[in-house]
């Protein structure tokens, strides 16, 4: 079942660079997509077992950010049907078969138990999401595409650089070493403390590259602000948490070495810088779209905070790792309409979209709620969590404070900013929109998604959390 | 029997008293002034007479003379007039529904003078309100203070039996009295508040605020007021002659007292002028700071 | 014998690094790094001579190693260049002499920092890793201080030539797939990166990022 | 409580039907009220709680837990809402803009509050009151387009929400203590942490419930809500700070006295500063949203009478106090909404709520009118009206302080007894120019003078709730056995012990008494009368024979003597067009008194930091080179900083 899970995607990727009409490719994008999503799905029931000797299996956190990933995957590709159809005509070869290896990449990296692996399958989800950051072929998507890739393969270097240090932190006396996971966690104490403690900062900031940890976030609002927002939206939900997932193997090693608390400083001061520079340029921010990657180096932050407070801390991570995808979902697709709608993705270039288009509205105002952690969202129960580890492990009242009071700032400047875009007067009064049910269909459904998880989560998670989140406590 | 006794001197007496306040000031002026009794021929004449309501009035314009004595009644039943003469209705906290009961006739009058849609009694109506509103915190710390001396929340226990208190809190006693004069010259819309005598509406307080009324209503009014004054009066004359004697002897003590401050009234409304209106707010400010200091004194003595 | 040819290699890559600092060639800039790559790639045999046999995966390392970043990846750097009509790097954001003062100051910082570092294991040659991250500090300078893309992509695979030499301390660490992954993953970088450069040159007509600033807030 | 979340579903799906979706929505609340009331009566009357437990997988054991402090708030929230939602069907059918989201909004937050009332753990409660400021926020922006109302509710919502981080880091910090998210009763705490999460609990607490300084956001919500929504905002939402404040007390347990001093000064401040700010005002809605925080105020004064009283071993004052604090909760949401009710109904049938703009009224709307003086003179605390029972009871404990506290307790209760005497004072006043300038008199416009009563289905609501105003100010007999468990809750001893029982049944009689003597003399006054028929006339002027509307005392007017006296809390601004010849075509003053908090540390602060937040974004970089140099930078100082 893993097997297909992962070959599935470059399978469908190679039949969609054949010469094939574009309506096919999407057909093949959104079958893939869905039977991924089922295949993740069953995966929670019978869980696979190894693969590939042992270099592929799914554990406890692999299965938790692999079926958000599936989930959005499936969305967006209904999405895309609506979306593309009202967007320039431009063959779609590059760009679904772009979208399918980076979810079979997604999907590697997720389910890899050897950190070179995981490497390579996130260099390679890098590299193939720029065809799709320029997918519009613009000159400002340009710009963003090469700044992406620049900052990301300066980034997935220092990540690369981390892995090999890590492998000689684990040198043993008679010259081996390894760079498997359960191998790095068993070696515990016995990894050398200077080249752990490099190769954490090393593996902290690639893969904090990755996921727009400030201040190593700069490629973010640019490309999330040019790539087509159902594109800037799978980043955000998917490709983020995967490079999360870099992090949380990085901590998770740490923690078993005992050097829990090293991680744990680097860990806060980096999710707080990240929120602090959330903050400043979500505060008056122009751009929706821009303003929403803000809103991802936030929650990103966010995640590394949590993951500084050990167990408890790490169960709120984790917990908002699956909500922050589902809301990325929500807004990022949102904001896909109405830049459709409105023709611009300036802040004061929209007013009134609950009048004119009211679904898509809605939807903003839910994403909003939901993305600045009320209830009865997911991240109101994470943040909280979250809120709670900091409060109770942390040796000062400190960083909690801090981290409530940027969020609170951050709250202020979303609302500003995205209130008046969803209510407002639309004048001069245009008549209402109807949109195309694929295209409110998915966020709906990450939406009602994010309720459910705000009201109750399954006890299989719940339980898959808790034993993931009990990783990270060491030994 | 006591009780009656009590109810007689309430309805009864309180008409005097404007009667003696004019004929000291006349006879301050030189005249010889109007009988002693003259409000009750007033109160009588008009009952008699027909009423003149504005096109504009309401309900509330008729109501406003009916409230307002109906709520100065009652609040006379709160109060004691002497050892013997304990009050009707006593409980602890009556002191605060006392305060109210005024307030609530207060707004009653001051809705209906509201109603007329005159600017005169609209003015006086503002004025009318200012003054009461800053005069309330003097009124309130007098009774806070003498609650606190006499660790009772209640006019029947405060206002009897306070010889030994005397002893103890003279001085502050003492300033109590000066704020409650005060206090009881401003609500009256006496002299150096207001001046009742005054011919040029600009300058009234409380008269102006009546203007419209006629007949009944304004005997209703007339009556009332003299109720208030007597009421006010009341609490500063138990307060200044804490002396207890049998029932006979007490009363006429009580009465006797009563005058005394009618005639008090009427010297200080011969020897000073009226105030000009922003001056009114720095004295009745300046009463809350006296009663404050009398309530200080109190604490200090308390807690000794 | 051996340490010695490991030390001249290892040496000669560091010189290299420092020679593309100063070049305001794009042409010579490619150069310099492929001839680093060589000497690069040379060094696993050299380690593994000095410990006597030369193992299967040395060998396959050094083939590939030399077939995708010596040759392939100057290959369409080059091709990305002909598009080009400026080849030369005219106004650095930081100037060539100071480049290569901080450049040096780097290479003395890099020295300073491999000895916090103890390896657990003796290495092969005590050079390798000061000079693994002396690469690191002028590929990270090179991409800082330059405006062509092009020498931006040089800086991003001298960095890379910089990790490659500390993934050599430990070779069996990574089994050859992976490997073989990871270089792919780097020639597939640049050959993204070139068709960008390309369509960059295309648009604004020229290869300058320097001009590249119109995202902001 | 399941009715009302059906009913939200229905009258969402029935949005595009607008009578029918309200009419559901209506219909939801007064289902709730006949489903929740009864157990909620049963708990206050014979105490007891009832509890609903369920297990959530992340969060362990939750519950709903109705003890008789939440029923004591689920009462009148079940009554009020239904009034207010029965109201509201007229009422928004007569605008023009899409009512679904009103009608599920209302019910919705009603089941907001309800959870918030019940909620027998953090998360639940966390949530609930969460959503509540979401749906308040939903339902004031009814009227989105204008820009005023956007920027009150995004004031409201931030306002609040930044409050509510207070909160959440009070509930992570006693769940820690606790070890558990379940509500315990008394944590046994260091006298330190319980200081500290009584502080935050009153940021958290206070600014919802809208006591100074963070009162801000009220006075610019509540005017632009429909007026219905004003009512349940101010009669029902701010109380929820009211209750968690109480609640706080019950959880965090026993804190120094110093707490309750700080609530009992915060109290006195928003009295008498939101009485002042209320008088000078000049819209009738913004008028009485000051007094919302004027009656907050009062509020809270018992609150932190009660809580100083407990520090103090003195639970007999904490009793009346605590007595006091509930009573006037209900009776201010009573009287609120009562008032805010007429007052929306004034300003449909007028088109305008500006006080200098209206009068008369209560000819054209006499039932709104004489509504509206009712509630006028409960909120001013007049007898026989409820308002007056509270407050008695405030006053009371007040003075009880003052015998038995430590001398510093005596002083500051002295000091509110004598601040809550000059709030009497300028209430009365306040509602005097209210009630005066907007019903009485003469009209001052021709839209005054076009006014038409409210329909029945808005009139009714008003009359109920104006005759249970005056029926609780005759009820404290009874007052007295359904305050009895919440207070014992608080306070630890039975109201019935303390001299509150006499003062209770004592004024109910005396009120009763009042009504009898004033129906009285009404009587002789009408046989007096009889003989003589009444004479209709103009308002005498004082000789002036040419009266016009116009010439009339103006609310502005009224209330500037008082605004002079207070002019150096008030700080009002002046805007003269001075006369500058005989006969001049323009002559204008206009004062008005922006809020000194608004207008001194909020604006500045926003404006400041928006500065300096503008100032971090122009340091942004743009190009890639600097973005690298970024991860560099960072790079070395982080090796340098953990390895160095």
């Amino acid at each position: 079942m893993l097997a297909t899970l992962l070959l599935l995607p470059p399978i469908a990727a190679a039949l969609s660079l054949a010469k094939i009409s574009d309506r096919l490719r999407l057909q093949i994008f959104r079958t893939t997509a869905f039977a991924h999503l089922a295949l993740s799905i069953a995966l929670w029931v019978r869980p696979g077992g190894e693969l590939f000797g042992g270099f592929v299996s799914l554990d406890a956190v692999g299965l938790l950010i692999l079926s958000p990933t599936s989930a959005l995957f499936a969305g967006v590709s209904v999405y895309l049907g609506g979306y593309l159809a009202r967007a320039e005509r431009r063959s779609h070869r590059i760009f679904i078969a772009s979208l399918l290896v980076l979810e079979g990449a997604l999907s590697l990296a997720c389910a890899s138990q050897h950190l070179g692996l995981f490497w390579v399958a996130l260099e390679t989800s890098t590299l193939v999401s720029a065809p799709l950051i320029y997918f519009h072929h613009t000159g400002r998507a340009l710009e963003a595409t090469w700044k992406y890739l620049i900052v990301g393969s300066v980034g997935i270097a220092l990540a690369l650089l981390g892995t090999v240090f890590l492998a000689i932190a684990a040198t043993n006396p008679s010259g081996g070493s390894t760079l498997w996971i359960r191998d790095l966690m068993a070696a515990g104490s016995h990894l050398s403390k200077p080249w752990l403690h490099a190769a954490f900062v090393l593996l902290l900031m690639g893969y904090g590259t990755k996921m727009g940890l400030a201040p190593m976030h700069a490629w973010k609002p640019d490309a999330y602000g040019e790539a087509p927002p159902p594109i800037a939206g799978l980043m955000a939900g998917t490709f983020t948490n995967c490079a999360f997932l870099g992090v949380l193997r990085a901590t998770q090693i740490c923690a078993h070495a005992g050097e829990a608390k090293f991680a744990s400083s680097l860990l806060i001061l980096l999710g707080l810088v990240s929120l602090a520079v959330a903050a400043v340029f979500i505060v008056g921010q122009a751009d929706y779209r821009r303003l929403l990657a803000y809103a991802s180096v936030e929650q990103m932050g966010v995640l590394v905070f949590g993951l500084g407070f050990g167990v408890l801390g790490a169960q709120g991570s984790l917990l908002h790792v699956l909500n922050n995808a589902l809301n990325k979902g929500i807004l990022f697709l949102a904001a896909g309409n109405l830049l459709q709608l409105y023709g611009t993705s300036a802040i004061s270039g929209v007013a009134g979209a609950l009048r004119r288009t009211p679904a898509t509205g809605a939807l903003l105002l839910v994403g909003l709620f939901a993305a600045v952690g009320l209830p009865p969202f997911g991240l109101f129960i994470s943040e909280f969590m979250i809120l709670r580890a900091a409060l109770a492990g942390g040796a000062s009242a400190w960083p909690a404070g801090l981290y409530l009071a940027l969020l609170a700032v951050i709250f202020l400047g979303m609302c500003v900013a995205i209130l008046p875009m969803a209510q407002g007067d639309d004048s001069p009064r245009e008549a209402r929109v109807a949109e195309p049910l694929s295209t409110l269909l998915p966020p709906l459904a990450f939406a009602a998604a994010a309720l459910l998880l705000g009201v109750y989560v399954p006890p299989p998670m719940a339980r898959l959390i808790d034993s993931a989140a009990r990783q990270m406590g060491g030994g | 029997m006591r009780t009656a006794l009590h109810l007689a001197i309430l309805l009864l007496f309180p008409p005097l008293l404007p009667g003696v306040i004019n004929r000291v000031k006349a006879a301050f002026a030189g005249r010889r002034g109007p009988p002693v009794l003259q409000l009750y021929f007033d109160l009588w004449k008009l009952l008699r007479k027909g009423a003149v309501y504005s096109v504009t009035t309401t309900w509330i314009f008729r109501a406003g003379p009916v409230v307002t004595l109906a709520a100065l009644l009652v609040a006379a039943l709160l109060l004691p007039f002497g050892g013997g003469l304990p009050a009707p209705a006593a409980f602890p906290g009556d002191v605060v529904l006392f305060a109210y009961l005024l307030g609530a006739g207060r707004f009653a009058t001051v809705l209906a003078a509201l109603d007329t849609g005159s600017s005169f009694e609209g003015m006086g109506a503002s004025r009318e309100v200012t003054f009461a509103a800053l005069a309330e915190p003097a009124l309130f710390l007098s009774i806070a203070g003498l609650a606190l001396a006499r660790g009772t929340l209640s006019w029947t226990a405060m206002l009897s039996g306070q010889m030994p208190a005397w002893h103890l809190y003279g001085p502050a006693f003492a300033m109590l009295i000066g704020a409650l004069i005060l206090v009881a010259l401003a609500e009256n819309s006496r002299i150096p508040f207001d001046d009742p005598n005054t011919h040029l509406e600009l300058t009234m307080v409380h008269e102006v605020m009546v203007l419209d009324h006629s007949g009944p209503d304004f005997a209703l009014i007339l009556y009332g007021a003299s109720i208030k004054l007597f009421l006010l009066g009341a609490i500063i004359v138990r307060l200044a002659f804490p002396f207890e004697a049998s029932i006979r002897a007490h009363v006429a003590l009580f009465l006797a007292g009563m005058i005394v401050f009618a005639v008090v009234v009427g010297l200080v409304e011969s020897t000073f002028a009226r105030l000009r209106m922003n001056r009114i707010p720095q004295i009745l400010i300046a009463a809350s700071v006296f009663a404050a200091l009398a309530m200080a004194v109190i604490l200090i003595r308390v807690n000794a | 014998m051996t340490n010695v040819a490991l030390d001249i290699a290892l040496v000669l890559a560091l010189v290299l690094g420092v020679a593309s600092l100063g070049t305001s060639r794009l042409g010579a800039a490619i150069r310099y790094f492929s001839m680093q790559a060589a000497c690069v790639a040379m060094v696993p045999l050299l380690i593994e001579t000095r410990s006597g046999e030369l193992s299967v995966h040395a060998w396959i390392l050094f083939v590939a190693t030399m077939v995708l970043k010596v040759s392939g990846v100057p290959y369409f750097l080059n091709r990305s260049l002909r598009e080009a009509s400026v080849r030369t790097e005219i106004e650095p954001l930081i100037g060539f002499g100071t480049t290569l003062a901080i450049g040096a100051g780097l290479v003395a910082l890099s020295f300073g920092l491999a000895r916090q570092l103890p390896l657990p294991q003796k290495p092969a040659s005590d050079l390798l890793i000061p000079i693994a991250f002396s690469l690191l500090m002028i590929g990270l300078l090179l991409i800082v201080s330059r405006t062509k893309a092009v020498t931006q992509v040089v800086g991003y695979l001298i960095m890379e030539n910089g990790i490659f030499l500390f993934g050599l301390i430990l070779i069996d660490v990574f089994p050859y797939l992976i490997e073989i992954g990871v270089l792919l993953d780097l020639f597939v970088a640049v050959f993204v990166m070139g068709i960008v450069i390309f369509h960059i040159n295309r648009a604004f007509d020229h290869i300058d990022s320097h001009q590249l600033d119109s995202l902001k807030d | 409580m399941a009715a009302l979340a059906a009913a939200a579903v229905l009258s969402a799906v029935l949005a595009s039907r607008r009578a029918l979706a309200l009419a559901v929505s209506a219909g939801g609340c007064l289902a709730a009220l006949a489903l929740a009331a009864p157990p909620a009566v049963q708990v206050l009357l014979g105490g007891g709680t009832r509890t609903l437990t369920w297990t959530n997988p992340v969060l362990g054991q939750q519950a709903l837990v109705l003890d008789p402090l939440a029923a004591w708030f689920v009462v009148p929230t079940l009554f009020i809402s239904t009034g207010c939602a029965v109201y509201g069907v007229r009422y928004l059918l007569a605008g023009d803009r899409p009512v679904g989201m009103q009608a599920a909004g209302t019910n919705l937050i009603v089941l907001a509050l309800l959870t918030v009332f019940l909620a027998g753990d953090a998360i639940l409660f966390l949530a609930a009151w969460e959503l509540m400021t979401i749906f308040a926020f939903l339902l004031l922006t009814h009227e989105h387009d204008r820009a005023e109302v956007r920027r009150a509710g995004l004031l409201y919502l931030v306002l609040t929400h930044a409050a509510t981080s207070c909160l959440l880091a009070m509930f992570a910090l006693l769940s820690i203590h606790n070890g558990s998210l379940r509500f315990g009763t008394g944590a046994a705490l260091s006298p330190g942490a319980a200081s500290a999460l009584f502080t935050l609990a009153v940021i958290g607490f206070g600014c919802k419930a809208g006591a100074w300084p963070l009162h801000i956001w009220l006075p610019a919500a509540h005017p632009v809500a429909p007026s219905q929504i004003s009512a349940l905002l101010s009669g029902l939402v701010i109380k929820t700070g009211i209750y968690g404040l109480l609640r706080a007390t019950l959880l965090i347990g026993r804190v120094p006295m110093t707490c309750g001093a700080v609530l009992l000064g915060i109290g006195v401040a928003s009295a008498v500063l939101g009485v002042l700010a209320a008088l000078a005002q000049h819209e009738l809605k913004r008028l009485l949203a000051y007094h919302s925080i004027e009656n907050i105020g009062i509020i809270l004064i018992g609150a932190g009478l009660g809580s100083m009283a407990l520090a103090a071993g003195r639970p007999a004052v904490a009793a009346i106090a605590f007595a006091g604090a509930l009573l006037h909760v209900v009776n201010h949401a009573l009287f609120k909404s009562l008032l805010f009710l007429s007052a929306g109904a004034v300003g449909r049938a007028c088109r305008t709520l500006q006080i200098d703009r209206l009068g008369g009224v209560l000819r054209a709307m006499p039932r709104t009118g004489t509504s509206f003086v009712i509630g006028a003179a409960a909120i001013c605390g007049l007898p026989p009206l409820n308002g007056f029972v509270s407050e008695f009871l405030v006053y009371m404990a007040l003075l009880a302080a003052c015998a038995v506290f430590p001398v510093a307790g005596q002083a500051e209760a002295v000091f509110a007894f004598a601040a809550l005497a000059c709030v009497g004072g300028l209430a009365a006043a306040c509602f005097a120019k209210a009630s005066g300038a907007v019903f009485l008199g003469a009209p001052r416009t021709p839209a005054a003078s076009d006014a038409r009563e409210a329909p029945g289905a808005m009139v009714g609501p008003m009359l109920a709730l104006a005759a249970t105003c005056v029926i609780a100010g005759l009820s404290g007999p009874w007052l007295l056995r359904v305050l009895d468990a919440p207070v014992q809750q608080l306070g630890g001893v039975s109201l019935a012990a303390t001299p509150a029982r006499q003062g209770l049944i004592a004024t109910a009689a005396l009120g009763a008494a009042l009504i009898a003597i004033a129906g009285a003399i009404a009587l002789i006054r009408r046989g007096l009368l009889h003989r003589q028929p009444a004479e209709s006339s103009v308002t005498w002027a004082c000789g002036y024979a040419a009266v016009t509307p116009s010439m009339q005392y103006t609310a502005s007017s009224f209330a500037r003597p008082l605004i002079a006296v207070f002019r150096g809390v008030l700080l009002p601004q002046r805007r003269q067009i001075a006369a500058v010849a005989p006969f001049a075509a323009t002559v204008a003053v206009e004062e008005h008194s922006p809020d000194p908090v608004e207008r001194f540390a909020l604006d500045p602060a926003l404006r400041g930091s928006g500065v300096g937040l503008a100032l971090l974004r122009r340091a942004q970089p743009t190009r890639v080179q600097s973005y690298v140099l970024a991860i560099f930078v960072a790079l070395i100082a982080l090796l340098w900083w953990r390895l160095g």
